[in-house]
């Protein structure tokens, strides 16, 4: 048993900070190639290192690595240090980070070929990939909390990485303010950790956890909560905002404002899961509250339900991966809530590989379309570009969890969770996850079919000269290209079919340990009580059989059930969509407006807190408060006017007042001297 | 009977009526452009005299005349700086006097006569004695007031300052009248014994009343301030600096000297109140009227009676302490005016009196150092730290929260954040508003009168750093 | 038989008549400088009176003292009056009134 | 040297204000002159840190001589780790508004305007030394005069109106303190700080004295609801006056609470602190909603330092309720640190925010948010600073936004879960105004020619929004040695807090 060495550690974490640092401040010097090179190769570093790390970990039989690196602040016995924690869960986070990170970085040489931004764009990616890995690395709430909005940070910029759109703009201040909303509960869920447990590191916080059984927090006079439900809730929150669960999922639909690469990157592989990762880790805590479980899993399978059916309805080609992005954590979250935390965070991992290839797809088919999102300008493209056709097949399988795909073994696996949990709600929640997996069906095979078959939708004008060097207008009327979609350069593909691999194959190979057996070893902790995926175990025979039972189960056949449905209406009847449109006209208007949230919140939050700040400064700072220090004033000059007058000028007046003033001293004379 | 020891006593007062007599002499035989002559002697005698009042000064209180004249450390104090704002005022008006055909030596005469009513005042041991240096003072006043012959304010103010003093000093009087009647005696020293055992109690209340009458006129508390301002702005500037210093600090040896003999007992605590309540109107109606004034010199007449309200809470006081920071205060109001009045003098020409607030619009661009130099006043008077004007601000606050009248304590710092804002205004007059075209101020360029000034000026910075050993005198004197 | 009191009575009631004469009159200055005369003399009654009856000539010889001075405050007043018309050609004291405020 | 470091500190600005105003406003003599006199003091300042010792909860550097014997009153100076970390403050900002100004008051009396800088930056120094009741008063008041002067003259359109309201304002304030302080010399018969701090005094008069207290240092923070000076004087003020008394006058403020409040009326302050604290909370809301709207970038960032400086008082007075009534003394230290340590911060972050409102003023002219827009079009340099402090002002982890704010949050929650939620709240509404402000000016097309023509920064602007920009990142990374060199005397102080002076 030997230790990890810690420079090993920092260089993983610091070897991207270090390209971005470069990329950004000398991105004008060392030019674009020189950007692109020093982020790569830090990322590609500490890729390779990461999976150093877990090798040792999981084969070289290296130790749990817990240090502190150094103390942030020291005050009294309170203490936040910056540190790392090392154990499977974290490693392979970091191996799922750093890995499609690195095909991320690979890919945009590709796909920002043509922007002004280049270097800019890789500083920022750059940056994220530390900020992640800050966040997964973490051995305490603080550096936690650090990761957390570092990468809320880099997506806030990445949104609005073409500024010039109001769009954009518009879009990373919505994200960033929907994830403060989950901050604001993380923190007082961190608060709460230091209150009831009087440390912010993990493992001392996790080995106290026990003691929480019991104690309560008074949140009225005679009203208590248990204070595992109120951490749990709290520190859940924080995950509703960063890892999109309704009702803080706005924001997620509208960063697809930023480049391609980047929802490939943050807003689907890793960023959004670090809400999942979270509630993971602190499954010690987790696991003392069912009551918080409930509501983690009741909030996820809504998600995963909801969120799915709108990206039916959609025809943005990004759009549509987004939504299925939110469904997706949907089910994770629903894991988590019935205690399969390596259900989850399994496909965490699966899907960050499945989505990311999606998101790469699409982005590779937006670049055969020059930069043309819309679905309903497409059609046909399989002929065009077959590498990219054949990943994205690949890609949506295992996203609709056809069997030996390895989404698959992450969803059923999920799906059964929880049909086994007996947790309050569970019922809503199977429910949920069933009919969700027809509607991944309904949305993924529509985008195909949308996209790569049926007929061409867009006509082909050559007109020469004109390159999308601004992807911040689309200055050209849609459906129409300058030149006929081509593949996409091998920049582009090979991440893709780096992607497509894993996707393809690693639920196979990886389900037994990861799933069912051990593999996580402490880094989660999930009580006998509940441990549905134990239970699950006991009836699980091996990759294979799994796959061959799986075509034996609803979920498969509501995919095909989903396929046939798709490929009826776009394929051969194309002129049913619009019918069905307009026959289920209200569900449709429901979907498309996304049950009115968005119109909601604005009119609220937005509109009203704007109209409840104009009374506050109107009212309160001007009309109250300023009204009453210039009226005292002008009141005074008033009374001053006022006595001046008595200042007539006239002597007799001057010497009357003198006599009243003996008067008024003689008068207070009797008065006093008497008594 | 007459010993040469009352003579020594006596020395500086007697030295200086001799002095000016033979200044009016000379004065009367020399030609117009000698006048200089009269200027610097009148100057030596002031500082001679200053001179042998602190060089005379015995260690111990000694009476002469039968205890009609008392020198003591009161006395001495008060007649020192009586005569260096004395000083100050010959050496800033001069310009001032020149460009106005009013440079004669009467101007000398009159004032170093005021000065020796003030002296005789702040050391008078008998009622005699004070009405003669009070009459002697406020006459020469009078036609001082009136001294600028051609102008009809300054004759208006004359006549108006004449007839309401002369009403006040007749009240004064008829105070003294009763308790002499009541008492028996003129004697200050005596007169307390006396009223303890006396069988005209009422009479001597009376007395007391009319008495006050006096004394709050010639501080020019409310509601007896009606003359102020009109004389303020009537008069030559050149006098008003002499009324505003001078004869302020001999207002309080008089209200010492005649109140102090009437404590303890229950005359004290009556008097303590009139006195409260003139305060607290001098206060109010002061720093109210202020804030509309759009003339300097009328607005410094409401800022002294504002400033007499304070002084008034020291003597309220009526304890050792209390007096001690009322003297203080007299002497930093004094030393206040004469810089806030030197201004103005600097600043007027033949044909303008620099007295409109207006006319400081932009001062500082036109003359940055006078603009300072008024600032550092205005920011004194409104009792700004480090300025002298808030440290003698702080002990009458003192004085008043250990009498244990809290009230008039909070009664005195609202009237100071009220008085704050015309204080202000100056400064932003002449910091903050663009100079008014046309009207070209530049300061005299009299040298003796600029470095008189800026000495003046920068004692109110320096005094406000390090105040501890004129304070520590100050409660010297009222120890013994 | 006429005692203090009676003196101090008139003392009182001249006394009066003069204040009463200084801020009821309206019309001209001669007539304030008779009021303050007038106020003077009262004084110099009481000071008489007490110094009398009390047997103590310090009194009487206050009233030296008052007079002089009341003689040479009058010589000014008179002078500042003379002064006034002067510059105003009226001693009204109604239309005395240009500063104020 | 060092036994007099302290009276360097405070006389060699103010010393150096005249030879600059000699120097005169032709030129750049008088700038340069103010230039090293602000350098010196800044290097002297740097000499406190090996002069002292952290561990030491008593003043240290201490010097006293009388000043009015016949009241024993002295000139007694003297720091502890809190005034150590505002000294350095004062003297850091110091130099960079003295850079920041260099051409922009050129042509207006820059003597004039860099001596009292100097005047303003030694009275500053001093209010953090003096260890005398009177000596601080004096320099409490004193420095009222430059920033009179300050926003008098180099300030907007309105600035005579503000600069009034700003004097008397804090004038009336400080002046019943006075009244206090005078009363206390009264019952002790000093104006000795460490002596009052043990005088017995029973409720009453401690409560008197508290609202005393509270009306000077509230005016001076300042709280809701006499915060309304603050807008005034910011929005008129220069750049360097807003960055004066945005990162070190409003300091005093929260100094005076922790050196006369605390130590001097623990009880009452604690039987009070419920008032404080929801005086403390209704900023994080009220004022953050008013920040929202505002249309003037200067006013908007006014009111998020009054809404920061809200936590401030919140960490001070939350402490009373943990160790009175919870005994819970350690998150009470947490919370005084967390608002000293937000002090600090917010000094750099608003004084950052300032200048670069400044920055953008000196070329259009406005501080209208209309006027702007699509500023990173033009000016990428100043886009990432403006970006970074921006994030640091709505409490971004990594920034010394952050620090103090969490600190206070988590002290809360410690004390009642209902306070930290309302405090926390800023993150949101802190994030709102902040990125708001950022979208409408920072990003999105070129609004106007005007903006079209706006050059990036030079290297002076440069130079000044590294400097902070450095700190704020180097307290946000490593915020453990300000905490420790803060730790001794904050403990020190939450002890007393501990003991009752009825």
């Amino acid at each position: 048993m030997h230790e990890l060495s810690t420079s090993i550690l920092l260089i993983i974490a610091l070897a991207p900070l270090a390209g971005a640092v470069l990329a950004g401040f000398l991105g004008r010097t060392i030019g674009r190639a020189g950007s692109h090179t020093v982020t790569i190769l830090g990322v590609a570093i500490s890729c390779v290192l990461s999976f150093y790390v877990l090798y040792q970990l999981v084969w070289g039989g290296a130790a749990n690595y817990n240090h502190d690196l150094y103390t942030w602040f020291q005050v009294g016995k309170f203490n936040a240090s910056v540190g790392f924690m090392i154990d499977r869960l974290s490693a392979m986070m970091m191996v799922v980070v750093t890995f499609v990170s690195l095909m991320v970085h690979i890919y945009t040489i590709g796909y920002m070929a043509d922007d002004d931004g280049y270097t800019r764009f890789f500083s920022y990616i750059a940056l994220f990939t530390f900020a992640m890995l800050m966040l997964v690395m973490s051995n305490n709430f603080m550096q936690l909390f650090f990761g957390w909005e570092g990468v809320g940070l880099v997506s806030y910029l990445l949104i609005g990485f073409y500024f010039k759109r109001p769009s954009a703009t518009f879009a990373n201040l919505k994200a960033f303010l929907v994830n403060r909303v989950g901050d604001f509960g993380f923190v007082l869920g961190i608060g709460a950790v230091l209150y009831f447990l009087g440390t912010l590191d993990y493992q001392t916080a996790f080995d106290a956890a026990p003691t929480l059984v019991g104690q309560t927090l008074h949140i009225t006079q005679n009203h208590a909560w248990s204070a595992a439900t109120v951490i749990g809730i709290l520190l859940f929150i924080g995950a509703m905002g960063k890892s999109a669960q309704v009702p803080l999922h706005v924001w997620l639909p509208d960063s697809m404002e930023g480049p391609t690469p980047i929802s490939a990157l943050i807003h689907a592989a890793t960023m959004v899961t670090a809400g999942i990762f979270m509630v993971a880790r602190m499954s010690p805590i987790f696991e003392l509250s069912s009551t918080a479980l409930s509501f983690i899993m009741v909030i996820g399978a809504t998600g995963a339900l909801f969120t799915g059916m709108i990206g039916i309805v959609q025809n943005d080609i990004k759009r549509v991966v987004a939504y299925s992005t939110l469904s997706q954590l949907g089910y994770m979250t629903v894991a988590l809530g019935v205690s399969a935390y390596a259900g989850a965070v399994y496909h965490l991992m699966t899907h960050a590989f499945f989505k990311a290839l999606l998101f790469l797809g699409a982005g590779s088919v937006i670049i055969a379309m020059h930069h043309e999102q819309d679905m309903r300008h497409m059609g046909g493209l399989r002929k065009y570009m077959p590498i990219t056709y054949i990943t994205m097949w690949v890609g949506s399988l295992a996203l609709c969890g056809v069997p030996f795909f390895s989404g698959f073994y992450s969803k059923d696996a999920i799906i059964e969770a929880a049909g086994e949990s007996h947790r309050w709600g569970a019922h809503y929640a199977y429910f949920c996850v069933l009919m969700g997996a027809l509607v991944t069906a309904l949305y993924t095979f529509r985008q195909m079919h949308l996209t790569f078959h049926g007929k061409e939708r867009f006509k082909v004008v050559e007109s020469h000269g004109h390159g999308h060097d601004d992807h911040d207008d689309h200055h050209h009327e849609p459906g129409v290209l300058a030149h006929a979609p081509k593949e996409s350069p091998w920049v582009v593909t090979v991440p893709l079919v780096m992607l497509a691999i894993p996707s393809l194959l690693i639920g196979f190979f990886t389900v037994g340990p990861m799933l069912f057996g051990d593999w996580f070893g402490k880094a989660i902790h999930v009580t006998e009580a509940h441990n549905v995926l134990a239970e699950m175990g006991t009836e699980f025979h091996g990759a294979l059989a799994m796959a061959l039972h799986g075509f034996t189960q609803t979920p498969f056949w509501l995919v095909v059930a989903g396929f046939a449905i798709t490929t009826y209406v776009y394929i051969f009847n194309p002129a049913m969509a619009g019918r069905i449109q307009r026959i289920f006209k209200p569900v449709y208007v429901v979907l498309d407006r996304k049950f009115w949230v968005d119109e909601v919140y604005l009119a609220i939050f937005a509109r009203g807190g704007v109209k409840l700040g104009r009374l506050f400064w109107k009212a309160g700072d001007t009309a109250v408060i300023d009204g009453a220090i210039d009226g005292s004033a002008s009141l005074v000059q008033r009374i001053a006017a006022g006595m001046r007058r008595l200042q007539s000028g006239y002597l007799y007046h001057y010497a009357f007042a003198m006599i009243l003033g003996l008067i008024l001293l003689l008068g207070g004379f009797w008065w006093f001297g008497h008594v | 009977m007459l010993s040469w020891n009352d003579i020594l006593i006596l020395l500086p007062e007697i030295y200086l009526v001799a002095a000016v007599c033979v200044l009016l002499l000379m004065d009367a035989f020399i030609r117009e452009e000698q006048r200089n002559a009269t200027h610097w002697l009148a100057i030596a005698i002031t500082a001679i005299t200053g001179f042998l009042v602190v060089t005379g000064q015995p260690p111990h209180a000694l009476s002469a005349f039968g205890g009609m004249f008392i020198r003591d450390r009161v006395s001495e104090i008060l007649s020192l700086f009586a005569l260096i704002s004395v000083l100050l005022v010959f050496v800033f008006s001069r310009p001032y006097l020149k460009d106005r055909k009013l440079w004669h030596g009467e101007f000398y005469v009159l004032t170093l006569f005021a000065v020796l009513g003030v002296m005789l005042l702040v050391s008078a041991g008998s009622l005699i004695t004070v009405y003669l240096g009070l009459e002697l003072l406020t006459l020469s006043s009078y036609a001082l007031v009136a001294f600028n012959r051609d102008s009809r304010l300054s004759s208006e103010a004359a006549i108006k300052y004449f007839v309401l003093g002369a009403l006040a000093s007749g009240s004064l009087l008829y105070g003294m009248s009763m308790i002499y009647g009541a008492t028996g005696t003129l004697d200050l020293a005596h007169l307390h014994a006396a009223a303890m055992q006396t069988d005209m109690p009422n009479l001597l209340r009376f007395g007391l009343i009319f008495m006050i009458v006096g004394i709050a006129f010639k501080l020019g508390a409310a509601p007896f301030h009606m003359w102020l301002p009109d004389v303020y702005q009537g008069a030559p500037t050149a006098t008003v600096t002499f009324v505003a210093s001078a004869s302020k600090l001999a207002a309080f040896g008089m209200a010492y000297r005649l109140l102090s003999a009437f404590g303890p007992g229950d005359l004290l605590h009556q008097w303590q109140l009139m006195l409260a309540v003139l305060a607290v109107l001098s206060l109010v109606i002061g720093n109210l009227v202020a804030i509309v004034q759009t003339n300097i010199k009328r607005l410094l007449a409401y800022s002294t009676i504002a400033h007499m309200g304070y002084l008034l809470l020291g003597l309220v006081n009526a304890s050792p302490s209390g007096y001690a920071a009322a003297m203080f205060y007299a002497i930093s109001y004094a030393l206040m005016s004469t810089v806030a009045f030197g201004v103005i003098l600097a600043m007027s020409r033949a044909g303008f009196e620099c007295e409109e607030i207006d006319d400081f619009k932009g001062l500082n661009e036109r003359s940055r150092w006078m603009a300072f130099l008024m600032m550092l006043a205005m920011f004194s008077l409104a009792g700004v730290p480090p300025l002298f004007g808030f440290f003698a601000k702080l002990l009458i606050l003192k004085a008043a929260i250990d009498a244990g009248m809290m009230w008039l304590a909070i009664v005195a710092i609202v009237a100071a954040i009220v008085g704050l804002y015309y204080y202000l205004r100056v400064v932003k007059v002449m910091y903050f508003d663009k100079p008014v075209e046309g009207v070209e101020i530049k300061p005299q360029n009299d040298m003796p009168m600029r470095w008189m000034l800026s000495l003046n000026a920068l004692a109110l910075l320096a005094l406000g750093l390090y105040w501890g050993p004129l304070f520590s005198w100050c409660q010297q004197a009222f120890a013994g | 038989m006429i005692t203090l009191s009676h003196f101090i009575v008139l003392g009182a009631v001249l006394f009066c008549i003069a204040v009463a004469g200084i801020f009821i009159n309206r019309k001209n200055v001669i007539v304030l400088l008779m009021s303050i005369e007038l106020m003077l003399l009262a004084v110099n009654i009481n000071f008489v009176a007490f110094s009398r009856f009390s047997g103590d000539v310090a009194g009487q010889v206050f009233v030296f003292f008052i007079l002089t001075v009341a003689a040479a405050e009058t010589a000014i007043g008179l002078a500042i009056l003379t002064l006034l018309f002067r510059n105003r050609s009226t001693i009204n004291i109604a239309e005395i009134d240009s500063m104020k405020g | 040297m060092s036994n007099h470091l302290l009276s360097l500190l405070i006389w060699l600005p103010m010393a150096g204000a005249v030879p600059v105003l000699i120097a005169g406003a032709r030129g750049s003599a008088s700038r340069w002159i103010a230039l090293a006199v602000a350098v010196a003091t800044f290097v002297a300042s740097l000499f406190l840190l090996p002069a002292y010792h952290t561990d030491g909860a008593v003043m240290q550097l201490v010097e006293s001589t009388p000043w009015i014997a016949s009241l024993h009153v002295n000139y007694a100076l003297g720091v502890d780790g809190i005034s150590v970390a505002l000294i350095l403050l004062t003297s850091f900002v110091g130099v960079l508004v003295i850079v920041g100004a260099w051409d922009v008051i050129k042509d207006n009396k820059p003597h004039q305007y860099m001596a009292a800088m100097l005047v303003l930056e030694g009275l500053l120094i001093g209010v953090f030394c003096a260890t005398d009741a009177l000596l601080f008063y004096v320099f409490f008041e004193a420095m009222l005069i430059p920033m009179f002067i300050l926003i008098g003259i180099w300030g907007g359109p309105r600035r005579v109106y503000a600069t009034l309201k700003f004097f008397i304002y804090t004038f009336l304030g400080s002046i019943f303190m006075l009244v206090g302080l005078i009363y206390l010399y009264h019952k002790a018969g000093t104006f000795d700080m460490a002596t009052l701090a043990h005088l017995p005094l029973t409720m009453k008069e401690q409560s008197w004295l508290f609202f005393a207290f509270l009306i000077a240092f509230a005016i001076k923070i300042p709280m809701v609801p006499v915060h309304t000076w603050l807008p005034d004087a910011h929005v008129e003020a220069p750049t360097g006056g807003s960055v004066v008394l945005a990162a070190v006058m409003l300091k005093v403020g929260g100094y005076g609470f922790l050196r006369f409040s605390l130590p001097i009326v623990p009880d009452a302050s604690a039987h009070y602190a419920w008032l404080v604290i929801v005086l403390s909370l209704i900023p994080v809301v009220y004022i953050g909603y008013v920040a929202l709207v505002q249309e003037d970038m200067k006013k908007l960032v006014a009111y998020s330092s009054i809404a920061h400086m809200g936590f401030v008082t919140l960490g001070i007075f939350i402490a009373f309720m943990l160790v009175r009534d919870l005994g819970n003394v350690d998150a009470a230290n947490l919370g005084v640190q967390g608002a000293m340590v937000q002090m600090m911060s917010h000094g750099f972050v608003s004084g950052a925010m300032f200048s670069c409102i400044g920055v953008m003023y000196d070329r259009l002219h406005t501080r209208m948010i209309k006027d702007y827009g699509g500023l990173v079009n033009v000016m990428p340099w100043f886009t990432f600073f403006m970006v970074f402090f921006a994030m640091a002002n709505c409490g971004l982890p990594g920034t010394s936004g952050f620090v103090g704010e969490f600190m206070v949050i988590l002290a809360s929650f410690s004390a009642n879960p209902w306070i930290a939620l309302i405090a926390a709240f800023t993150l949101i509404i802190g994030a709102a105004y902040t990125l708001w402000l950022v979208k409408r000016v920072v990003w999105g097309k070129v609004t106007n020619e005007k903006v079209a023509a706006m050059k990036d920064i030079n290297g002076r602007e440069a130079f000044v929004l590294t400097a902070f920009a450095v700190v704020v990142l180097a307290i946000g990374v490593w915020p453990q040695p300000l905490v420790h060199l803060m730790g001794g005397s904050i403990d020190h102080l939450v002890q007393q807090l501990a003991i009752s002076k009825i």
